[in-house]
């Protein structure tokens, strides 16, 4: 049972408050893209066994979205933060790279 | 066999007698009893058969470990099959039978397969039972099949309630033994909060008939001090009869209380499932005795030597006059002293050791107790219950030395620490050389959100099974549990224990060390699934290394029992057969739940009308009265059609068409989503999630709008309403409204956050009423208050106002090609304005209708329904509604999806009307059409398949739609549609407005 | 390969079995193959054996990081049916649903294929019309389904209750063919069949890495040493996207968590599988008289292989509405398996960009029911090079050009 | 002129804590940044309360203001004087962006009493109702079983739940069965 804090509300909620949304900072490929970069957009999402950055939304609560970086294999959350943004957070990335000092941010 | 002895037993209490029921044979027992304990008072030694061989089974154990004692509790819509009788607490009037016989318990046909085990090994369905190959379908399974099972299955549905109670807490204790106690006393007075549960309805575990002293006091008064204690901290819950279940991601846990079962039918809730949220879990879980393999080591009368001990101090129930020990440890020699202690003979203790010493050894010797050392037993003699032991050397290979009469033996093979909840979310295990168990390595603890670890072993869970050592870990465990969460008044202190630590105990796998196969064909390891010695060497041998393979290769462990008893035992012998370490073989994964829990506690209280919410319409009761017939559409329920009394369903649909055609329907539409999109770039937002354009929608006007997916999928239609210059209103489908919300909101918040935009989802504040036919605007007109004119309020127009005195909102839109004006009243007015519609309608003989009459109207006029000409694949233009998709927008959402080749491909299916060449047919619902050719893979090849096919009242014919590969080209053909019987319906391909063609109709 | 029956079952027996050689070799790896398959799963295992049956190739090395059958083959809730509406799924279901039939004369290993039955309910009037467009389908297809009245099913299966008030069953779609198999005997009796072909299968033996040059791929890294191959499959359901990301290429592919769980053993009281798609929940009662039930997986990304209990209880209380009998069984255990979720939910059979490399994954919540159909026509795809027809539809391309093959159109989940 | 009705109609259970139809209410909700001032000083203009902290509840005259998310309020007052609150607010909020809207129909109030009513909320809230940890002043919205809701304690034996008013009378009939005599585990103390 994942328990993700709202940044929103501040609740610790608990994952029968929450929708997850897949994958977070996708770039949208719109009209005037290729083939491969739409159906990149689409349907290749990051799927790593490991640190995941992802999008929830606190559905029974605020009903907001926001983004959590997550471990996929031990499901450890390394922080909850605004979803108006394309990119992590410093904080976040600090966070990460504190538990996981050989992380590096996938291309 | 067993009786109950004339004095003692702890818990039960003498003045207390009550009447149970086994096989229908009544019996009595004592308040305090657990089934087990009473039933071997009453000196019933067999209450069960194996599953496998249906050999005779008794009872092993006196806890959560039994394999054998398994019974159907209680009768009729409660009875409950395979409850274990060492868990379950005697009450007047309980009724129990034993299982997996025929025709008794006593004669078992089935345990003529334990006369062929020999030919029935591990596995031995893989190698068999293959030919002739009708013979598996038609004669081996069904015979497996029918021997399958223990208890019987319920045939009825279960009265009794559930529920769920959410609770949080610091610190969360499961066992409330002496570590358990003492490690919520540590936390508690640290300043958590501390909720501590134990699954058995005492605390103290097995302190006191194991003769702890703490502190200088008994156990049983330390224990009873503790709990006091505890209970008068404000901090602190203590909850008995309540497991600890299941240990899940981020440190939840699940408890299963068992609030009901001793009252059947009175208690209000009879299982409570807890879900816990703790800071910290401290598992003082305890230990589990192991047995030991020799043959016949399952029959009625060998016991667990701890449970020897707990019949005896806990129940004054005596096992047998004569109880052999047989033990690889100083604890079986407790068990000797507690028979001796009893006033009953210990004809010998076997201790495998070859020089057993130690203060308890000498306590026995000293009582005059015959000790054998370096002895095992070679063969238990006796079938439906022990009558005595062959001796042999445990160095050999079993000659017998000598045959001791008996009727009970007690084996003690050392303990092992409960880790089920340690493991359940991945904590790890280490294997204890000297002790010869599996003991959680406290550095590679189950982890949380915060990657630190969130369970905390306490007592013999750690691993040391001396009081003292246990206190000191416990008291420590609940302290560092408080600590890690803020909580700290400095080191507790710490209980002393009196006595010294027992010696090592010895590893013994198999008894005697040599045991040819005979003997290990009859030595068990898995008592409820007959799993051998053999059975595990055979695995081994035959490839099945892996310890996950081996399981599931002999079903050891298997069992309702969950390999309590058998696991250790198991491993041993395989990573004997192996010739690995016993680490390296490793352990099978532990799952939820540690011991069974009923399938109504995880349902919870949702059942019958709490099962699933229903949403109603403010009109809700109106339709119930008038004997509607419900449709479920999402959660709400709407009016299918209103028989009247004898009217068919199809009768009621035709005559509700006819009338609203020909006069004035009424339709309760308030499950319309609505949602309110407003704000300085609510038009340019709205531009992005249409496909139309709605930027350019006039102020007070309407348009029917189209929704697609990123991937160019139509998934939501509705007409949209431009109230103000920055405010509109998007209504959906019925159940689409929240989701379409969602939708919007998702693209607000995480793609175009920059837009000014709010949206609220209104649907429930109003009701909506569908009042349509030709004769609709002079009902109107007739409740005044508003000017309905063609001019004042022309089609696909909105007007505000007051009807009858009620604010509303009237919109002059169109879903049966009538007259239509949808009327939008506050929810709570809503059955007002109804009743006066159906008032002044009456003398027009005003007729409310359901969706199905609303379905073929709107399939008369080949409008299109998501959900029937939409199935997740179909994008607009395959309905002939490219008109809606915007050439101009540069973008919006499904845009790009729509020029990928699969969806520009001419050869796509498209949606044409049908008329059938008999008009009386109706062609069935997802009929397909063929080709008469075959496709690539062989099967018929088909062209396309019918989206909505009606009777129509209104043209007196059958009329359909179907989506046809390349249908606008096919105008005029005849396509082959095939029926259920392979017959075929011929039908021609027409456009899909079947009626009205110029919407005259609306137009007036 | 010593001959399994119940003629050398009775001679084993008489000298204590200790005549039984092992199902399978367990070799060391060579320093090259012809063909490496990643994973000893069902589908893995299955290749190989095709591969050796159908097309002779032996020179092949099955590499397995733990026990084979140990994925996803051994969490199922081993639910067999091809009842599917779109032909390019009926096709490969049906040809694994044919397959299973004689598995177990062909394997000579008792698979337990047990065509009981498989009863789709429909419980809302949209799921009625859904399912019978699926029946006709079937019928078109050459799969033997019908729909059947709600007495009817009540008479097949008659712990059911159809008049629950709150989705009172409509019908049904009856696979009679249909059925289950006992999961761990395929993986073995498909491990003992490759074997006694000349197929090698390395457990304990971990992809750690994957070797190409600019003609296509060369080989793999293990943890028991580099081993060079012409031709490399992944079928590795549950770690299909780290293959890909070791081999250098992306997958439409998400890996979830699926939960399923068992009661404790009773009487047999369910003859045939039963599907509720409208309640999200499906049972089957093995063998051994344990009800197995299928949950739903979780929304999001999730390598641990545990249950979690919050989806059993939408699940068990949707079948206790449609079994009210069940409420008094007890759970025994529950647990969790990875699978492989793609953009359609259907699978994923083909080539990748990287030459020499293909991959066999993305079967979702359904992979079980495939294995011979999917191993047949991987065998076939590796054989020739190139896609047959039952695989070819099921090309990574078909998501570039969004030629979706989505079977949740027949409002039917792919359990 | 007919008179408005409420889901509930009224309806009341008495158990272990006593359930009941919290009547008409008027609801209004507000769409607009919240940690903008001006919208603050509309609101206090309009209502005469403050802005609620995060989660918290502010009240004035009637009126009770409910923060439900960074951009919303949910404003409770008398069924009838909602039009006007709508109307005032409106004014005052005259060139912000922002969304007014009469809700009072949207929702219903379910009013819960009795010794026990933290115990029937934490039988299908997952929420830490202990005492101290959910007091007076605090608005939580989360589900209670499977139906979105918003709660709020008055006292330490009266809470108010509001949900969509087409659940309401499943809502009802859930709390009145969490309610039933003697199925309190007494567990908060």
């Amino acid at each position: 049972m994942l328990i993700l804090r709202c940044p929103y509300c501040g609740v610790d909620a608990e994952e029968t408050d929450l929708a997850p949304g897949g994958e977070a900072h996708l770039t949208r490929h719109g009209p005037g893209s290729d083939d491969a970069e739409f159906r990149d957009y689409l349907f290749q999402r990051r799927n790593p066994r490991g640190v995941h950055f992802e999008r929830w939304r606190h559905a029974f609560g605020c009903g907001k979205w926001f983004h959590a970086a997550r471990c996929t294999q031990t499901l450890e959350v390394f922080g909850t933060y605004s979803a108006q943004c394309s990119e992590p957070p410093e904080e976040i990335m600090t966070a990460i790279r504190t538990r996981r000092p050989d992380w590096e941010m996938p291309a | 066999m067993s009786s109950r002895l004339a004095t003692g037993g702890r818990r039960i209490d003498r003045s207390k007698r009550l009447s149970f029921s086994f096989n229908g044979t009544k019996l009595t027992g004592f308040e305090g009893d657990t089934l087990a304990s009473a039933l071997l008072a009453n000196g019933q030694d067999l209450v069960g058969r194996s599953f496998k061989y249906h050999r005779p089974r008794g009872i092993v154990a006196a806890g959560a470990e039994e394999p054998n004692a398994l019974v159907a509790l209680g009768q009729g819509d409660r009875m409950e099959p395979n409850q274990r009788a060492t868990i379950t607490e005697l009450f007047d009037g309980l009724s129990a039978r034993s299982q997996n016989h025929w025709p008794s318990l006593q004669f078992d046909i089935g345990a003529i397969n334990a006369r062929l085990s020999r030919f029935l090994p591990a596995g031995f369905y893989y190698k068999t039972f293959m030919q002739p190959r009708a013979a598996w379908k038609h004669l081996f399974e069904p015979v497996i099949r029918k021997s399958a099972g223990l208890g019987p299955a319920p045939t009825q549905g279960d009265p009794d309630r559930y529920e769920y109670f959410y609770a949080h807490t610091d610190v969360l204790v499961a066992g409330g033994g002496i570590a358990g106690l003492a490690a919520a006393r540590a936390a508690a007075e640290a300043g958590a909060r501390v909720l501590l549960v134990e699954q058995d309805s005492r605390f103290g575990g097995r302190s006191a008939t194991d003769g702890v002293v703490i502190d200088g006091t008994d156990a049983e008064a330390w224990v009873a001090e503790q709990v006091a204690a505890l209970s008068a901290m404000p901090n602190v819950d203590l909850r008995l009869r309540t497991m600890a279940a299941g240990v899940y991601d981020h440190g939840y846990v699940t408890l299963y209380e068992r609030a009901g079962d001793r009252d059947p039918g009175a208690a209000p809730v009879r299982h409570r499932l807890w879900r816990v949220r703790a800071g910290r879990t401290v598992t003082a879980t305890g230990a589990i005795e192991r047995p030991i393999s020799f043959a016949g080591n399952d029959r009625p009368g060998v016991m667990l030597a701890s449970a020897v001990r707990d019949y005896i101090d806990l129940y004054a129930v005596s096992p047998g006059d004569r109880t052999v020990v047989v033990t690889a440890t100083d604890d079986g020699y407790r068990t000797a002293l507690a028979v001796r202690d009893a006033g009953l003979d210990v004809p010998a203790v076997l201790d495998t050791r070859p020089d057993p010493k130690g203060p308890l050894v000498d306590a026995v010797r000293a009582r005059g107790i015959r000790v054998e050392a370096g002895r095992g037993i070679a063969k238990v003699r006796g079938t439906r219950r022990v009558t005595g032991v062959d001796i042999c050397a445990q160095a050999g290979e079993g000659a017998v030395i000598e045959h001791v009469p008996c009727e009970c033996v007690a084996m003690a093979g050392g303990w092992s620490p409960v880790v089920h909840l340690w493991s359940h979310c991945g904590g790890k295990l280490l294997w204890d050389e000297t002790a010869h168990h599996f003991r959680p390595d406290p550095d590679r603890p189950p982890t949380g959100a915060d990657g630190q670890g969130f369970a905390v072993t306490a007592g013999t869970a750690s691993g040391p099974m001396d009081t003292g050592a246990a206190l000191a870990d416990a008291v420590e465990a609940g302290h560092r549990a408080a600590k890690a969460l803020g909580h700290d008044k400095g080191a507790p202190r710490i209980p002393q224990a009196d006595g010294t630590a027992d010696g090592p105990p010895a590893a013994v796998w198999m008894m005697p060390h040599g045991a040819g196969p005979e003997l290990r064909g009859k030595a068990f390891l898995d008592f409820q699934n007959d799993v051998k010695v053999s059975d595990v060497q055979l695995a081994a041998q035959e490839g099945y290394q892996s310890v996950e393979h081996t399981k599931r290769y002999t079903t050891l462990g298997m069992a309702t029992d969950q390999g309590k008893l058998s696991n250790i035992n198991g491993l041993a012998i395989l990573s004997d057969s192996l010739g690995a370490p016993i680490p390296e073989v490793g352990t099978t994964t532990f799952r939820p739940p540690y011991t069974p829990i009923s399938l109504g506690a995880v349902a919870g209280e949702a059942r019958g009308s709490l099962f699933k919410p229903v949403r109603r319409t403010p009109i809700h009761d109106w339709h119930a009265d008038a004997g509607a017939v419900w449709e479920p559409v999402g959660d709400w329920r709407r009016p299918y059609c209103y028989p009247k009394d004898e009217e068919s369903h199809r009768d009621a649909v035709n005559r509700e068409i006819t009338a609203t055609r020909s006069g004035v329907g009424l339709l309760d539409a308030s499950t319309l989503g609505k949602i309110i999109v407003s704000g300085p770039d609510a038009a340019a937002f709205l531009d992005l999630t249409y496909t139309n354009m709605m930027s350019s929608l006039k102020v007070g006007r309407c348009r029917y709008g189209l929704m697609c997916t990123e991937n160019g999928f139509l998934f939501d239609d509705g007409v949209v309403v431009r109230l103000s210059e920055d405010s509109f209103l998007c209504h959906t489908t019925s159940g689409g409204s929240d989701r379409v919300h969602a939708w919007m909101e998702e693209w607000l918040q995480t793609e175009w956050w920059d837009l000014k935009v709010w949206t609220s989802n209104v649907t429930e504040q109003f009701g909506q009423i569908a009042i349509v036919g030709p004769k609709a605007r002079s009902v109107l007109e007739r409740l005044g208050g508003m000017d309905l004119s063609a001019e004042a309020l022309p089609f696909m127009a909105m007007a505000e106002g007051t009807l009858g005195g009620i604010g509303v909102r009237i919109f002059r839109i169109s879903f049966s090609g009538e007259l239509s004006y949808e009327i939008a009243v506050p929810a709570g007015r809503a059955r007002a304005l109804w009743d006066m519609l159906l008032a002044e309608g009456a003398a027009d003989g005003i007729t409310p209708y359901g969706t199905e009459a609303l379905h073929v109207m709107r399939a008369e006029k080949g409008y299109i329904m998501i959900g029937d000409e939409t199935d997740g694949t179909v994008i607009p233009q395959d309905l002939n509604l490219g008109w809606a998709v915007s050439k101009k927008k540069s973008d919006f959402i499904g845009k790009r999806a729509m020029e990928r080749s699969a969806l520009t491909d001419p050869d796509r299916k498209q949606l044409v009307g049908l008329e059938t060449e008999d008009p009386a047919l109706v062609l069935p619902d997802g009929a397909h059409a063929v080709s008469g050719q075959t496709n690539r893979f062989g099967q018929q090849e088909t062209l396309g398949h019918v989206t909505s096919t009606y009777w129509s009242p209104t043209l007196n014919r059958s009329i359909a739609m179907a989506l046809v590969s390349g249908g606008s080209r096919r105008m005029g053909e005849t396509l082959d549609f095939s029926l259920e019987d392979g017959r075929i319906a011929k039908a021609r391909v027409v456009d899909p407005v079947f009626l009205d063609k110029d919407g005259e109709r609306q137009n007036v | 390969m010593k001959k399994y029956s119940v003629f050398s079952l009775a001679r084993e027996a008489l000298r204590y079995h200790s005549g039984w050689e092992r199902a399978w070799a367990s070799p060391d790896p060579k320093a090259e193959y012809d063909t490496i398959i990643v994973g000893a799963g069902g589908h893995g295992l299955a290749t190989a054996y095709y591969l050796a049956k159908e097309h002779g190739i032996t020179n092949v090395a099955v590499l397995e990081k733990g026990w084979l059958g140990g994925g996803n083959t051994g969490r199922n809730t081993t639910i067999i049916r091809s009842n599917y509406l779109q032909p390019e799924s009926a096709a490969i279901y049906e040809k694994a649903r044919g397959l299973y039939e004689g598995l177990s004369q062909e394997l000579n290993f008792n698979i337990m294929f047990s065509p009981r039955g498989v009863m789709m309910l429909c419980q809302t009037q949209h799921e009625l019309r859904a399912m019978q467009r699926t029946a006709h389908a079937n019928r078109l297809a050459g799969i033997e389904t019908e729909m059947v009245s709600p007495e009817r099913v009540k008479e097949i299966v008659p712990i059911i209750e159809i008049d629950g008030p709150r989705f009172p069953v409509l019908g049904g779609l009856w696979q009679p063919r249909g059925g289950t198999a006992r999961h761990d005997a395929v993986a073995w009796g498909y491990a003992r069949g490759a074997s006694a072909r000349g197929v090698d299968i390395i457990q304990q033996c971990a992809v750690t890495g994957i070797d190409r040059d600019a003609s296509g791929v060369t080989g793999v890294q293990t943890t028991r040493g580099p081993i060079r191959c012409k031709k490399l499959c992944i079928v590795v359901a549950g770690s299909s996207g780290v293959l890909a990301d070791m081999a250098g290429f992306r997958l439409p592919v998400e890996s979830v968590a699926l939960q399923a769980l068992v009661s404790e053993p009773v009487k047999p009281c369910m003859d045939c599988v039963v599907m509720a798609n409208t309640v999200h929940g499906y049972m089957s009662q093995s063998d051994k008289g344990e009800m197995v039930i299928g949950g739903g997986a979780d929304g999001f990304n999730n390598y641990t292989q545990r249950g979690s209990f919050q989806h059993l209880e939408e699940t068990v209380r949707a079948l206790i509405e449609t079994f009210p009998m069940i409420s008094r069984l007890k759970m025994l255990r529950h647990w969790g398996g990875i699978v492989d979720m793609t953009g359609d939910r259907s699978p994923i059979i083909g080539q990748t960009p990287v030459p020499g490399i293909f991959i066999n994954c993305g079967w979702g919540t359904g992979g079980f029911k495939a294995i011979p159909g999917s191993g047949w026509a991987t065998a076939e795809m590796l054989a020739k090079g190139t896609p047959g027809t039952l695989a070819a539809p099921f090309s990574l391309d078909r998501f570039t050009e969004g030629r979706m093959i989505d079977e949740s159109v027949a409002a039917a989940v792919a359990h | 002129m007919s008179e408005a009705v409420t889901a509930l109609a009224g309806a009341t259970y008495e158990g272990a804590v006593t359930v009941a139809d919290g009547g008409l209410t008027g609801m209004v909700q507000l769409r607009a940044d919240l940690a903008d001032a001006a919208v603050a000083t509309a609101v206090k203009a309009a209502t005469g309360a403050d802005l609620p902290d995060r989660r918290r509840i502010s009240a004035a005259k009637e009126q009770r203001l409910l923060w439900m998310s960074p951009d919303e309020l949910l404003i409770l007052t008398d069924h009838g004087a909602a039009p006007d609150l709508v109307k005032r607010l409106s004014t005052e909020l005259t060139g912000q962006h922002a969304l007014v809207l009469d809700l009072s129909d949207a929702r219903s109030r379910i009013r819960l009493s009795g010794q026990g009513v933290r115990e029937v909320l934490a039988k299908g809230a997952p929420v830490d109702l202990a005492p101290g940890r959910f007091e007076p002043g605090e608005v939580r919205r989360t589900r209670i079983g499977q139906i979105a809701a918003a709660f709020w304690l008055l006292s330490e034996t009266e809470a108010e739940v509001i949900c969509f008013r087409s659940v309401a009378p499943f809502l009802f009939d859930w709390l009145s069965t969490a309610a039933r005599p003697g199925s309190l585990p007494g567990h908060f103390r």
